[in-house]
């Protein structure tokens, strides 16, 4: 991990509430797996926001942010060229080494847990492996980046909870419709746990989780969660789990 | 040349810089960042008899200049540390460690100091009072100096190393516990642990870490740990180490000139994993701008 | 349309905003920027029987997120303050005023709150029992329950006005002092009054107040004063005025879901003038984005 | 007293550790009297800084400050075109009415107390007086405005406490050497200590003190002093004091 100076590179609305900024790092940056996030400090606000990496080159990382309170609200109205002091990389990140992953894995995400799917999709593919994308939104004006996924080449399955696009529903309405060898899931802990209940119990999968941070890089046993094997920090040992560790 | 270095109860520091418990782990994490032998030393996670998970999520809150944690004492109990951590940071530190201790009775934080006694790389035992005495009533150990007093006495019985006890600062009178600690035979003491504070999440309308209230520090909480220093300073002989929203080289020389022997930084490396760094290498250059050769001089300057 | 009105003591106010003593004087210098009227109320600069120059200067220190001050209760005496500076207030204030009051011993808080109870424009009498008592050996009125006590006791018997009594956060148990306030006859509380901190000067390596000490408000108190608010709400069943680091619509939603009933704001007004009259403005759309339609209904919510 | 956003037109160094600033507000500013001061805001600095006015127009006021501490600081780092929020006008200012002001007053100014006598001197010769200064300095490197004060027409003496600039020594010296109908002074206490020493005691005079504080506009107490004719805030009924009023 380490401490670096980020220039933004554009910071725009791509949804209700919902920004992707582009950002150039000097340094490396050190991402290397889809679902690794960066913790960003910001003037004004005491802790740093811990924000998925979405996509990422060697000097660049792309987040997607939904505005949810004044430090994200603050991210929001940044403009390009300004600096942003950033700590990365964190977490363990997706990870696509699992030997069960077989040959059609299914990406799940929803909301503000849709940009890290991103990376992770492109990561498959580049290894061959096309996988299924189910992406969850409430409604229309929530929803984004459908397009991106679909040009990368991935089978693309939206749901909305009002219906106003893709099909009625949740993510769990699409994934009970599909086939899939392997499931890779971030959203809201609800959505992690439905879909947990609603998967196969024979098919093995990654979940990705949030909880509030005091650090992001293991120092302050803030962000601990019970696992089966024991306790585990989500900004270090984490914030992806293994289906079969996880204690609801 | 400037002289930075101290002593702690008759170890001799570097620099009189350590990380507070709870903030550094047991130091890997940060020796991958640097070199930690630059340090004066850190205390480590609090240590209990028993493993503990600690408290339920939400542990964190944010506040203004400061945040708010209920990590309730998670570690993996004495004999690990002992058996796992210690050796691993023996690897990233050539210095003495202080071995921070938690407990919820007389016997436990004996127990716990006595078998950390007999570690080499231990220079000092920090007993942490204000775990809440479970049979006690739940009160803090560090709010009665009965109470505080009985903790150090009878882990004093016990040990050859320096005890430090270290003090809550939610009490009517600091001096009365300072002082009562002292004539129990502690060697040093610490302040301030976390004031108890709150936050309230607006949107579910609830307290935001699960336990309700939590320990409150950062820079916010400088000015009520720097009063406690300057007033204990004036009522005990042993040393001080200052605690309590440090942030940079002039704030280690503000605590200093209270009557701090050392200090110890805790939330600043949560949210700038360099900043024990930072301040070790700006402590020669701020010494000179205020005129300060050696850091021994200023200890209890201000008085 | 929401509604902001509270009850306090028998009397409404058209929203639980304040401003708290000391930080608003008797109300003209701001009267001059906006219409006080908008206000709940505010409470006035705390009075004693005799005039008092105060503590010698400097009397201000700067810290993060806050201010020391040891101003010592400067004020002209009770008799002035009824003979000139009501009548200059009721020129700007058309509503009732909430009457500070200091005092060194029981004898002299009795004097004043009955001077005061008989003037028609103070609608309640707040009794700052954070002064150290000289009868008692210096230590606070507010830090020992039975002292604060026989203060709301005494003043009791001798006024017809409500009784705010107004504690100090420098305590082991903020509820045991409360509730014995309460069964003293108390009619609200008021918490809290500053923390006491310090700052030194690192240039001339003297405390940065000629007092040495003095009280710290502002922001960063927050957290200390939202958990004494919540901790008194449950154990109370008189409200409480919540005080301490105010500075939004916000932070006056999270002090009421805590336990208050109105709030004061101290600090925030020194540095932003026009910050009550601001908070009392964006009120009404924060209950919106927070789904409240009637402030009311909020207090204590977060229990 | 009100509250706005000045816009910085400039802000240049013009000693060591001495800039000079030139500020631009959109409203009134108010400020009337040399000698009066304004209080600024700077982020990340819970306290308002005051600094006396050096001169002013309608719409443009002039302040010098020396960089002394982290606020100071952070001010001489600030560019034109960047905004402050300022708190004006604040205090009495100078009193030109006074009847016993004479033909010839003397201005005299120490350091950072030398920017308020510009105004003031200002003042006095478009009233028709022409006033001497006297202007203090520790060194050369620390003078500023000496050029200035002469280009207004008035009579200047400079003393430096090393000799490298004007007459070596403290403003009482220069002070002791020139007939005055009157003072005015601002500086270091200790220098104004001196000069009530020093001047003839049946001349009057005027003396600009320094406090801490809290607000600046009358509210705190934070800035009191005893007077023969009671308390006194500096803020509000300072920072000017008459010379018979004043305690030691
Ligand atoms: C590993 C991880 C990855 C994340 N990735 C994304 C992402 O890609 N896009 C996105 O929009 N959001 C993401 N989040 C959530 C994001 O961190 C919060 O929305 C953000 O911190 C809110 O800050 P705020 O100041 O706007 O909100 P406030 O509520 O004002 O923040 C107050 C405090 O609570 C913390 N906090 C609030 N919500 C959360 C949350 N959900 N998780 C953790 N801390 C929180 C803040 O960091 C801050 O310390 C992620 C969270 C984690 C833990
Ligand atoms: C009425 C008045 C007029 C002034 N006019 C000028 C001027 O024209 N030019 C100039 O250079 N300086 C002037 N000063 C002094 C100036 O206010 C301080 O130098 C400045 O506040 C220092 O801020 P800092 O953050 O750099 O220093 P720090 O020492 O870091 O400040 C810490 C705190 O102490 C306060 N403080 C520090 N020194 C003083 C001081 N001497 N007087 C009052 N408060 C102080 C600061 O405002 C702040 O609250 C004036 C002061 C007053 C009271
Ligand atoms: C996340 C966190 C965990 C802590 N854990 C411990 C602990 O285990 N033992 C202890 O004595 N103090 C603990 N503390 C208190 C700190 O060591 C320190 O006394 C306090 O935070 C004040 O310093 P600061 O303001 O620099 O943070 C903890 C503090 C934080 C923020
Ligand atoms: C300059 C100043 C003067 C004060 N004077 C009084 C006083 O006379 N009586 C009193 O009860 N409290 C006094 N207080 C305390 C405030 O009323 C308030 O309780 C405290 O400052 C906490 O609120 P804050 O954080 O919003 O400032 C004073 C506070 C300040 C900053
Ligand atoms: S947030 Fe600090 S350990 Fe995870
Ligand atoms: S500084 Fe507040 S009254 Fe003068």
């Amino acid at each position: 991990m380490k401490k670096s100076d980020f220039k933004i590179l554009s910071n725009k609305k791509i949804a209700d509430k919902t920004y992707e900024m582009k950002l150039f790092c000097s340094g490396e940056h050190g991402i290397s797996n889809g679902g690794q996030f960066v913790n960003i400090k910001l003037d004004g606000f005491f802790l740093r926001r811990p924000i998925s990496v979405c996509d990422w080159t060697d000097s660049n990382i792309t987040i997607i942010y939904k505005t949810v309170g004044a430090g994200t609200e603050k991210m929001s109205k940044m403009e390009a060229g300004q600096m942003l002091d950033i700590l990365t990389p964190l977490g363990n990140g997706f990870n696509i080494e699992d030997e069960n992953i077989g040959e059609k894995p299914v990406l799940i995400g929803g909301g503000a847990g849709v940009p890290p799917m991103y990376g992770l999709c492109r990561l498959l593919i580049s290894k061959g492996v096309k996988p299924s994308v189910i992406l969850g939104f409430n409604s229309q004006k929530d929803s984004f980046y459908i397009e991106e996924f679909k040009a990368m080449g991935a089978d693309v399955y939206v749901t909305s909870a009002d219906g106003s696009i893709g099909t009625e529903g949740f993510v769990t309405d699409a994934l009970k419709t599909i086939e899939y060898t392997y499931f890779f899931a971030c959203g809201p802990e609800a959505m992690l746990k439905a879909i947990d209940y609603t998967a196969d119990k024979k098919t093995d999968g990654q979940l990705s989780f949030e909880e509030r941070m005091g650090c992001g890089f293991g120092a302050c046993m803030g962000c601990s969660c019970e696992t089966k094997y024991g306790s585990k920090r989500i900004c270090k040992e984490g914030p992806v789990l293994k289906r079969g560790e996880i204690i609801w | 040349m400037v002289n930075t270095k101290v002593d702690l109860c008759g170890v001799t520091l570097d620099n009189p810089v350590m990380a507070a418990s709870g903030t550094f782990g047991y130091g890997y994490e940060f020796a991958e960042l640097f070199d930690i032998n630059i340090l004066g030393s850190f205390s480590f996670k609090g240590t209990t008899l028993e493993p503990r998970f600690g408290n339920p999520t939400p542990r964190i809150a944010e506040c203004r200049e400061g945040l708010i944690n209920s990590i309730g004492l998670q570690n993996p109990g004495v004999d690990k540390v002992i058996e796992e951590e210690l050796p691993k940071l023996k690897r990233c530190l050539h210095k003495k460690v202080m071995a921070n201790v938690g407990g919820f009775s007389v016997e436990e934080y004996t127990e716990v100091c006595q078998r950390l006694d007999s570690c080499d790389q231990v220079g000092w035992l920090e007993v942490n009072v204000s775990c809440p005495n479970v049979h006690g009533g739940g009160i803090a150990f560090g709010t009665d100096a009965k109470a505080a007093a009985q903790v150090v006495k009878a882990v004093k019985s016990r040990v050859s190393k320096p005890v430090i006890v270290k003090l809550s600062p939610n009490v009517t009178d600091i001096t009365e516990i300072a002082a009562a600690c002292e004539e129990a035979g502690a060697d040093g003491i610490s302040l301030i642990n976390t004031m108890l504070g709150m936050r309230i999440d607006l949107k579910t309308r609830k307290p935001v870490v699960a336990n309700k209230m939590g320990g409150f520090s950062g820079p916010a909480v400088f000015p009520v740990a720097l009063r406690m220093v300057y007033q204990v300073y004036e009522c005990v002989d042993i040393p001080i180490i200052g605690i309590g929203g440090i942030f940079s080289a002039e704030d280690v020389i503000e605590m200093m000139l209270a009557g701090a022997s050392a200090v110890q930084i805790g939330a600043a490396n949560l949210v700038n994993p360099y900043v024990c760094k930072e301040v070790v290498e700006a402590l020669p250059q701020t010494m000179k701008k205020y005129g300060i050769n050696d850091l021994k001089d200023i200890i209890g300057g201000a008085h």
